[in-house]
Protein backbone atom coordinates (compact mmCIF):
# COMPACT_ATOMS: atom_id res chain seq x y z
CA UNK A 1 0.00 0.00 0.00
CA UNK A 2 2.70 2.60 0.63
CA UNK A 3 4.25 1.78 -2.36
CA UNK A 4 1.12 2.82 -4.45
CA UNK A 5 0.64 6.23 -2.38
CA UNK A 6 4.41 7.30 -3.24
CA UNK A 7 4.34 6.36 -6.99
CA UNK A 8 1.44 8.20 -7.05
CA UNK A 9 2.21 11.04 -6.01
CA UNK A 10 5.31 11.05 -7.81
CA UNK A 11 2.93 10.09 -11.21
CA UNK A 12 1.13 13.38 -10.43
CA UNK A 13 3.87 15.42 -10.38
CA UNK A 14 4.99 14.01 -14.03
CA UNK A 15 1.86 14.75 -15.09
CA UNK A 16 1.67 18.17 -13.98
CA UNK A 17 5.10 19.00 -15.48
CA UNK A 18 3.63 17.66 -18.63
CA UNK A 19 0.93 20.08 -18.81
CA UNK A 20 2.68 22.68 -17.97
CA UNK A 21 5.10 21.88 -21.49
CA UNK A 22 1.98 21.07 -23.64
CA UNK A 23 0.70 24.67 -22.76
CA UNK A 24 3.24 26.84 -21.68
CA UNK A 25 3.21 30.34 -23.82
CA UNK A 26 6.82 30.54 -24.50
CA UNK A 27 9.55 27.92 -25.41
CA UNK A 28 11.15 29.18 -22.42
CA UNK A 29 8.50 28.16 -20.54
CA UNK A 30 8.52 24.71 -21.67
CA UNK A 31 12.02 23.87 -21.85
CA UNK A 32 11.94 24.91 -18.12
CA UNK A 33 9.28 22.11 -17.28
CA UNK A 34 11.12 19.90 -19.32
CA UNK A 35 14.12 19.82 -17.11
CA UNK A 36 12.00 19.68 -13.93
CA UNK A 37 10.54 16.56 -15.46
CA UNK A 38 13.48 14.84 -16.05
CA UNK A 39 14.39 15.41 -12.39
CA UNK A 40 11.27 13.87 -11.11
CA UNK A 41 10.77 11.11 -13.39
CA UNK A 42 15.00 10.13 -12.45
CA UNK A 43 13.75 9.96 -8.61
CA UNK A 44 10.50 7.73 -10.14
CA UNK A 45 13.00 5.33 -12.12
CA UNK A 46 15.31 5.41 -8.50
CA UNK A 47 12.27 4.32 -6.98
CA UNK A 48 10.85 1.74 -9.60
CA UNK A 49 14.10 0.20 -9.68
CA UNK A 50 13.50 -1.23 -5.96
CA UNK A 51 9.95 -2.01 -6.49
CA UNK A 52 11.18 -4.24 -9.17
CA UNK A 53 14.05 -5.71 -7.28
CA UNK A 54 17.04 -5.41 -9.81
CA UNK A 55 20.39 -3.46 -9.31
CA UNK A 56 20.96 -2.59 -13.25
CA UNK A 57 17.83 -0.15 -13.33
CA UNK A 58 19.75 2.24 -11.10
CA UNK A 59 22.21 2.89 -14.21
CA UNK A 60 19.11 4.02 -16.41
CA UNK A 61 18.31 6.70 -13.56
CA UNK A 62 22.04 7.70 -14.32
CA UNK A 63 22.24 7.62 -17.79
CA UNK A 64 18.60 9.55 -17.78
CA UNK A 65 20.41 12.54 -15.69
CA UNK A 66 23.15 13.00 -17.79
CA UNK A 67 21.64 12.76 -21.04
CA UNK A 68 18.95 15.13 -20.33
CA UNK A 69 21.14 17.54 -18.84
CA UNK A 70 22.92 17.39 -22.04
CA UNK A 71 19.60 18.83 -23.96
CA UNK A 72 19.03 21.19 -21.72
CA UNK A 73 22.20 23.03 -22.32
CA UNK A 74 21.94 22.44 -25.89
CA UNK A 75 18.56 24.19 -25.83
CA UNK A 76 19.94 27.16 -23.18
CA UNK A 77 22.84 27.72 -25.96
CA UNK A 78 20.11 27.96 -28.75
CA UNK A 79 18.22 30.59 -27.15
CA UNK A 80 20.90 32.78 -26.18
CA UNK A 81 22.55 32.57 -30.01
CA UNK A 82 25.17 30.59 -29.67
CA UNK A 83 26.07 26.69 -30.74
CA UNK B 1 52.10 24.10 -8.88
CA UNK B 2 53.70 20.90 -10.09
CA UNK B 3 52.09 18.45 -12.69
CA UNK B 4 52.71 15.53 -10.82
CA UNK B 5 50.40 16.86 -7.72
CA UNK B 6 47.36 17.78 -9.96
CA UNK B 7 47.90 14.73 -11.88
CA UNK B 8 48.15 11.98 -8.91
CA UNK B 9 44.81 14.43 -7.46
CA UNK B 10 43.14 14.11 -10.91
CA UNK B 11 43.66 10.18 -10.87
CA UNK B 12 42.89 9.82 -7.07
CA UNK B 13 39.09 11.38 -7.62
CA UNK B 14 38.40 9.46 -11.10
CA UNK B 15 39.34 5.98 -8.66
CA UNK B 16 37.42 7.19 -6.15
CA UNK B 17 34.20 7.55 -8.86
CA UNK B 18 34.82 4.80 -10.17
CA UNK B 19 34.69 2.50 -6.96
CA UNK B 20 31.29 4.16 -6.36
CA UNK B 21 30.29 3.26 -9.43
CA UNK B 22 31.14 -0.57 -9.12
CA UNK B 23 30.89 -0.65 -5.75
CA UNK B 24 32.88 -4.28 -5.23
CA UNK B 25 36.37 -4.96 -4.24
CA UNK B 26 37.39 -7.55 -6.50
CA UNK B 27 41.21 -7.26 -7.60
CA UNK B 28 40.00 -7.57 -11.65
CA UNK B 29 37.60 -4.69 -11.57
CA UNK B 30 39.65 -2.40 -9.23
CA UNK B 31 42.98 -2.86 -11.30
CA UNK B 32 41.10 -1.90 -14.78
CA UNK B 33 39.53 0.79 -12.89
CA UNK B 34 43.71 1.37 -11.38
CA UNK B 35 44.33 1.91 -14.99
CA UNK B 36 41.38 3.83 -16.69
CA UNK B 37 41.43 6.08 -14.09
CA UNK B 38 45.49 6.98 -14.74
CA UNK B 39 44.92 6.99 -18.29
CA UNK B 40 42.35 9.25 -18.45
CA UNK B 41 43.91 11.45 -15.76
CA UNK B 42 46.62 11.89 -17.85
CA UNK B 43 44.41 13.42 -21.04
CA UNK B 44 42.34 15.79 -18.72
CA UNK B 45 44.42 16.81 -15.49
CA UNK B 46 45.27 20.44 -17.33
CA UNK B 47 41.97 21.30 -17.86
CA UNK B 48 40.61 19.23 -14.37
CA UNK B 49 42.11 21.13 -11.71
CA UNK B 50 44.42 23.98 -10.65
CA UNK B 51 45.58 23.63 -7.37
CA UNK B 52 46.50 19.93 -7.15
CA UNK B 53 46.95 17.73 -3.88
CA UNK B 54 46.64 21.65 -2.05
CA UNK B 55 42.82 21.00 -2.23
CA UNK B 56 43.22 18.10 0.11
CA UNK B 57 45.20 20.05 3.08
CA UNK B 58 43.60 18.93 6.40
CA UNK B 59 42.35 22.61 7.24
CA UNK B 60 40.37 22.41 3.89
CA UNK B 61 38.90 19.82 4.04
CA UNK B 62 37.70 20.68 7.84
CA UNK B 63 36.22 24.01 6.51
CA UNK B 64 34.43 21.97 3.86
CA UNK B 65 32.86 19.58 6.20
CA UNK B 66 31.64 22.33 8.08
CA UNK B 67 29.91 23.92 5.55
CA UNK B 68 28.34 20.49 4.52
CA UNK B 69 25.32 20.67 7.38
CA UNK B 70 24.77 24.61 7.06
CA UNK B 71 23.96 24.48 2.89
CA UNK B 72 21.71 21.69 3.80
CA UNK B 73 20.06 23.22 6.30
CA UNK B 74 19.67 26.43 4.03
CA UNK B 75 18.46 24.13 1.53
CA UNK B 76 15.75 22.65 3.80
CA UNK B 77 14.70 26.10 4.60
CA UNK B 78 14.55 27.09 1.21
CA UNK B 79 12.29 24.30 0.60
CA UNK B 80 9.75 25.08 3.16
CA UNK B 81 9.68 28.57 1.71
CA UNK B 82 8.86 27.88 -1.53
CA UNK B 83 6.11 25.39 -0.13
CA UNK B 84 4.27 28.08 1.81
CA UNK B 85 4.49 30.38 -1.04
CA UNK B 86 2.87 27.62 -3.65
CA UNK B 87 0.41 26.62 -1.15
CA UNK B 88 -1.12 29.89 -0.03
CA UNK B 89 -4.04 30.95 -2.43
CA UNK B 90 -2.96 34.89 -3.17
CA UNK B 91 1.11 34.27 -3.29
CA UNK B 92 2.83 36.01 -1.81
CA UNK B 93 5.50 36.83 -3.86
CA UNK B 94 7.32 40.07 -4.97
CA UNK B 95 9.51 39.53 -7.60
CA UNK B 96 13.03 41.21 -9.06
CA UNK B 97 15.95 41.70 -10.33
CA UNK B 98 18.75 42.63 -8.20
CA UNK B 99 22.57 43.49 -8.21
CA UNK B 100 24.95 42.35 -5.99
CA UNK B 101 29.14 42.18 -5.74
CA UNK B 102 31.03 39.32 -5.09
CA UNK B 103 34.23 38.74 -3.09
CA UNK B 104 35.54 35.62 -4.53
CA UNK B 105 38.38 35.90 -7.19
CA UNK B 106 38.14 32.30 -8.29
CA UNK B 107 35.98 30.65 -10.69
CA UNK B 108 35.59 27.63 -8.86
CA UNK B 109 34.99 30.16 -5.94
CA UNK B 110 32.66 31.78 -8.39
CA UNK B 111 30.77 28.56 -9.85
CA UNK B 112 30.25 27.10 -5.65
CA UNK B 113 29.13 30.63 -4.90
CA UNK B 114 26.40 30.97 -7.80
CA UNK B 115 24.80 27.27 -6.89
CA UNK B 116 24.57 27.70 -3.33
CA UNK B 117 22.52 30.90 -4.00
CA UNK B 118 20.84 29.23 -6.42
CA UNK B 119 19.66 26.44 -3.85
CA UNK B 120 18.78 28.64 -1.00
CA UNK B 121 16.43 30.41 0.36
CA UNK B 122 14.16 32.97 -2.61
CA UNK B 123 17.20 33.60 -5.05
CA UNK B 124 18.74 32.45 -8.26
CA UNK B 125 21.92 33.70 -9.94
CA UNK B 126 20.76 35.01 -13.49
CA UNK B 127 24.32 36.30 -15.11
CA UNK B 128 27.57 36.41 -13.35
CA UNK B 129 29.38 38.96 -15.45
CA UNK B 130 33.53 39.44 -14.03
CA UNK B 131 32.96 39.98 -9.88
CA UNK B 132 28.94 41.10 -10.14
CA UNK B 133 26.09 38.79 -9.88
CA UNK B 134 22.53 39.49 -11.55
CA UNK B 135 20.01 37.61 -9.00
CA UNK B 136 16.69 37.14 -9.22
CA UNK B 137 14.60 37.26 -5.79
CA UNK B 138 11.22 35.71 -5.43
CA UNK B 139 10.38 38.62 -2.59
CA UNK B 140 13.14 41.28 -2.72
CA UNK B 141 13.65 43.51 0.88
CA UNK B 142 16.23 46.35 -0.89
CA UNK B 143 17.38 46.87 -3.99
CA UNK B 144 21.15 48.60 -2.70
CA UNK B 145 23.71 47.38 -4.15
CA UNK B 146 25.62 46.95 -0.52
CA UNK B 147 22.58 45.54 1.38
CA UNK B 148 21.63 43.15 -1.03
CA UNK B 149 25.27 41.76 -0.90
CA UNK B 150 25.16 41.78 2.63
CA UNK B 151 22.03 40.05 2.39
CA UNK B 152 22.45 36.86 0.02
CA UNK B 153 26.22 35.89 -1.03
CA UNK B 154 27.66 37.40 2.75
CA UNK B 155 26.12 34.54 4.39
CA UNK B 156 28.03 31.93 2.60
CA UNK B 157 31.77 33.72 1.82
CA UNK B 158 32.36 33.82 4.70
CA UNK B 159 32.78 30.19 5.34
CA UNK B 160 33.95 29.70 1.54
CA UNK B 161 36.78 31.86 2.08
CA UNK B 162 38.29 29.77 4.43
CA UNK B 163 38.62 26.66 1.60
CA UNK B 164 38.67 27.68 -1.55
CA UNK B 165 41.01 30.97 -1.62
CA UNK C 1 14.90 1.87 12.10
CA UNK C 2 16.80 1.98 8.78
CA UNK C 3 13.61 1.38 6.93
CA UNK C 4 11.42 3.80 8.96
CA UNK C 5 14.10 6.33 8.18
CA UNK C 6 13.93 5.07 4.31
CA UNK C 7 10.69 5.72 4.22
CA UNK C 8 10.45 9.08 6.27
CA UNK C 9 13.41 10.14 3.05
CA UNK C 10 11.50 8.66 0.29
CA UNK C 11 7.60 10.18 1.57
CA UNK C 12 9.55 13.73 2.21
CA UNK C 13 10.72 13.54 -1.48
CA UNK C 14 7.82 12.82 -2.86
CA UNK C 15 5.81 15.63 -1.03
CA UNK C 16 8.49 18.20 -2.44
CA UNK C 17 8.99 16.36 -5.84
CA UNK C 18 4.69 17.28 -6.10
CA UNK C 19 5.25 20.54 -4.99
CA UNK C 20 7.82 21.46 -7.37
CA UNK C 21 5.56 20.39 -10.32
CA UNK C 22 2.53 22.47 -8.33
CA UNK C 23 4.66 25.44 -8.61
CA UNK C 24 5.97 24.87 -12.29
CA UNK C 25 1.89 25.03 -12.53
CA UNK C 26 0.68 27.93 -10.55
CA UNK C 27 3.96 31.01 -10.85
CA UNK C 28 3.41 33.44 -13.22
CA UNK C 29 6.26 33.60 -15.47
CA UNK C 30 9.53 32.21 -16.40
CA UNK C 31 11.86 33.27 -13.76
CA UNK C 32 9.48 32.19 -10.79
CA UNK C 33 8.60 28.96 -12.16
CA UNK C 34 12.24 28.03 -12.64
CA UNK C 35 12.64 29.00 -8.54
CA UNK C 36 10.33 26.46 -7.74
CA UNK C 37 11.04 24.06 -10.38
CA UNK C 38 15.08 23.70 -9.25
CA UNK C 39 14.58 24.05 -5.69
CA UNK C 40 12.19 21.57 -4.78
CA UNK C 41 13.06 19.18 -7.31
CA UNK C 42 16.99 19.15 -6.44
CA UNK C 43 15.76 18.44 -2.71
CA UNK C 44 13.21 15.64 -3.93
CA UNK C 45 15.47 13.79 -6.06
CA UNK C 46 18.09 14.01 -3.34
CA UNK C 47 16.46 12.67 -0.69
CA UNK C 48 14.21 10.04 -2.52
CA UNK C 49 16.98 8.09 -3.86
CA UNK C 50 19.29 8.40 -0.36
CA UNK C 51 16.33 7.02 0.66
CA UNK C 52 16.49 4.12 -1.02
CA UNK C 53 19.38 3.64 -0.44
CA UNK C 54 18.64 3.09 3.24
CA UNK C 55 15.90 0.78 2.35
CA UNK C 56 18.54 -1.44 0.40
CA UNK C 57 21.66 -0.58 1.67
CA UNK C 58 24.07 -3.03 -0.62
CA UNK C 59 22.37 0.09 -3.03
CA UNK C 60 23.66 3.03 -1.35
CA UNK C 61 27.11 3.94 -3.30
CA UNK C 62 25.38 4.38 -6.20
CA UNK C 63 22.29 6.14 -5.05
CA UNK C 64 24.56 8.02 -3.75
CA UNK C 65 26.13 9.22 -6.75
CA UNK C 66 23.08 9.25 -8.25
CA UNK C 67 22.37 12.25 -5.67
CA UNK C 68 25.64 13.65 -5.99
CA UNK C 69 25.03 14.34 -10.18
CA UNK C 70 21.86 16.05 -9.80
CA UNK C 71 23.43 18.16 -6.73
CA UNK C 72 25.95 19.46 -9.33
CA UNK C 73 24.14 19.45 -12.49
CA UNK C 74 20.68 20.94 -11.69
CA UNK C 75 21.49 24.45 -10.87
CA UNK C 76 23.88 24.80 -13.41
CA UNK C 77 21.26 23.60 -15.98
CA UNK C 78 18.60 26.13 -14.30
CA UNK C 79 21.30 29.40 -14.70
CA UNK C 80 21.85 28.34 -18.01
CA UNK C 81 17.87 28.72 -18.67
CA UNK C 82 17.69 31.63 -16.69
CA UNK C 83 20.41 33.25 -18.51
CA UNK C 84 18.93 32.00 -21.91
CA UNK C 85 15.98 33.29 -21.90
CA UNK C 86 16.62 36.75 -20.18
CA UNK C 87 18.60 37.36 -22.91
CA UNK C 88 16.64 36.33 -25.50
CA UNK C 89 14.09 38.78 -24.77
CA UNK C 90 11.53 36.93 -21.92
CA UNK C 91 9.61 39.93 -20.14
CA UNK C 92 9.72 40.02 -16.56
CA UNK C 93 5.91 39.77 -14.19
CA UNK C 94 4.43 43.00 -14.99
CA UNK C 95 4.34 43.34 -10.78
CA UNK C 96 7.93 42.90 -10.66
CA UNK C 97 9.14 45.53 -8.27
CA UNK C 98 13.06 46.22 -9.60
CA UNK C 99 14.97 45.33 -12.41
CA UNK C 100 18.52 46.16 -12.60
CA UNK C 101 19.41 43.52 -15.09
CA UNK C 102 18.86 46.78 -18.04
CA UNK C 103 22.34 48.62 -16.20
CA UNK C 104 24.38 45.96 -18.25
CA UNK C 105 24.86 45.82 -21.56
CA UNK C 106 25.64 42.47 -21.52
CA UNK C 107 21.99 41.44 -21.01
CA UNK C 108 20.61 43.44 -23.26
CA UNK C 109 22.75 42.99 -26.41
CA UNK C 110 20.96 40.64 -27.78
CA UNK C 111 17.33 42.65 -27.99
CA UNK C 112 19.28 45.33 -29.62
CA UNK C 113 20.06 43.28 -33.61
CA UNK D 1 0.21 -4.46 -7.90
CA UNK D 2 0.71 -4.77 -11.34
CA UNK D 3 -2.28 -2.70 -11.73
CA UNK D 4 -0.90 0.38 -10.61
CA UNK D 5 1.97 0.04 -13.07
CA UNK D 6 -0.40 -0.55 -16.40
CA UNK D 7 -1.90 2.57 -14.56
CA UNK D 8 1.17 4.81 -14.93
CA UNK D 9 2.33 3.55 -18.32
CA UNK D 10 -1.68 4.65 -19.67
CA UNK D 11 -1.15 7.97 -18.22
CA UNK D 12 2.15 7.67 -19.97
CA UNK D 13 1.11 6.98 -23.65
CA UNK D 14 -1.70 9.30 -23.28
CA UNK D 15 1.21 12.21 -22.78
CA UNK D 16 3.18 10.70 -25.63
CA UNK D 17 0.28 10.56 -28.24
CA UNK D 18 -0.44 14.51 -26.78
CA UNK D 19 3.21 15.37 -27.87
CA UNK D 20 3.10 13.75 -31.46
CA UNK D 21 0.10 16.25 -32.07
CA UNK D 22 1.90 19.41 -30.87
CA UNK D 23 5.22 17.87 -32.25
CA UNK D 24 3.25 17.97 -36.02
CA UNK D 25 1.17 21.23 -35.85
CA UNK D 26 3.63 23.48 -33.79
CA UNK D 27 4.22 26.57 -36.17
CA UNK D 28 7.67 27.49 -34.00
CA UNK D 29 10.48 24.56 -34.93
CA UNK D 30 12.06 25.26 -31.55
CA UNK D 31 9.06 24.08 -30.18
CA UNK D 32 8.48 21.24 -31.92
CA UNK D 33 11.92 20.01 -30.85
CA UNK D 34 11.02 20.44 -27.24
CA UNK D 35 7.97 17.68 -27.52
CA UNK D 36 9.64 15.26 -29.54
CA UNK D 37 12.34 15.65 -27.19
CA UNK D 38 9.40 14.54 -24.53
CA UNK D 39 8.05 11.81 -26.63
CA UNK D 40 11.46 10.11 -26.97
CA UNK D 41 12.48 10.35 -23.06
CA UNK D 42 8.92 9.88 -21.83
CA UNK D 43 8.93 6.71 -24.58
CA UNK D 44 12.68 6.14 -21.95
CA UNK D 45 10.08 5.19 -18.93
CA UNK D 46 8.13 2.91 -20.89
CA UNK D 47 10.72 0.23 -21.98
CA UNK D 48 12.03 0.98 -18.55
CA UNK D 49 8.32 -0.01 -17.29
CA UNK D 50 8.43 -2.99 -19.79
CA UNK D 51 11.74 -4.26 -18.67
CA UNK D 52 13.73 -3.44 -21.09
CA UNK D 53 16.40 -1.67 -19.70
CA UNK D 54 19.36 -1.60 -22.47
CA UNK D 55 16.72 -0.37 -25.12
CA UNK D 56 16.00 2.03 -22.32
CA UNK D 57 19.55 3.17 -22.11
CA UNK D 58 19.90 3.35 -25.58
CA UNK D 59 16.56 5.45 -26.23
CA UNK D 60 17.62 7.93 -23.58
CA UNK D 61 20.83 9.12 -24.89
CA UNK D 62 20.64 8.57 -28.67
CA UNK D 63 17.23 9.79 -28.83
CA UNK D 64 16.72 12.12 -25.76
CA UNK D 65 20.45 13.83 -25.90
CA UNK D 66 22.10 13.27 -29.28
CA UNK D 67 18.90 13.69 -31.74
CA UNK D 68 17.65 17.06 -30.41
CA UNK D 69 21.32 18.87 -29.94
CA UNK D 70 21.84 17.72 -33.83
CA UNK D 71 18.29 18.90 -34.84
CA UNK D 72 18.85 22.29 -32.65
CA UNK D 73 22.23 22.69 -34.83
CA UNK D 74 19.73 21.80 -38.02
CA UNK D 75 17.34 25.12 -37.19
CA UNK D 76 19.87 27.34 -36.09
CA UNK D 77 21.69 26.58 -40.16
CA UNK D 78 18.33 27.21 -41.87
CA UNK D 79 15.24 28.80 -39.92
CA UNK D 80 13.36 28.87 -36.80
CA UNK D 81 9.82 29.66 -38.05
CA UNK D 82 7.69 27.38 -40.32
CA UNK D 83 5.91 29.43 -43.40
Amino acid sequence: MSWIIAIAIIVLGVVLTLIRAMLGPTAADRMVAVDSMTTITTALLVLLALYFKRYIYLDIALVYAVLAFVATLAVARYMEGGL
Amino acid sequence: MGKLSRFIFTSLVLFILWLFLTSTFRSQEVLIGLIFSLVIALFTYNSFTEKGLRNLSPRKVFCAFLYLPYFFWQMIKANFDVAYRVLHPKMPIRPGIVHVKTKMKTDLGKLVVANSITLTPGTLTLDVIDDNMLIHWINVKTDDVEKASEEIPGVFEKCLKEFLE
Amino acid sequence: MLTAIGWFLIYFGAFFLFLGALGIMRFPDVYNRLQAGTKCTTLGALSTSIGVGFLHPAWLPKTFIIALFILLTNPISSHALGRASYRSGVKLWEKSVVDKCKEFKECVEEENE
Amino acid sequence: MSSLILVVSAILVIFMIVGAVVTIHARDLLVAIIASAIVDLVLAVLFYILQAPDVAITQASIMGGLTTAIFLVVIKKTERYEQ
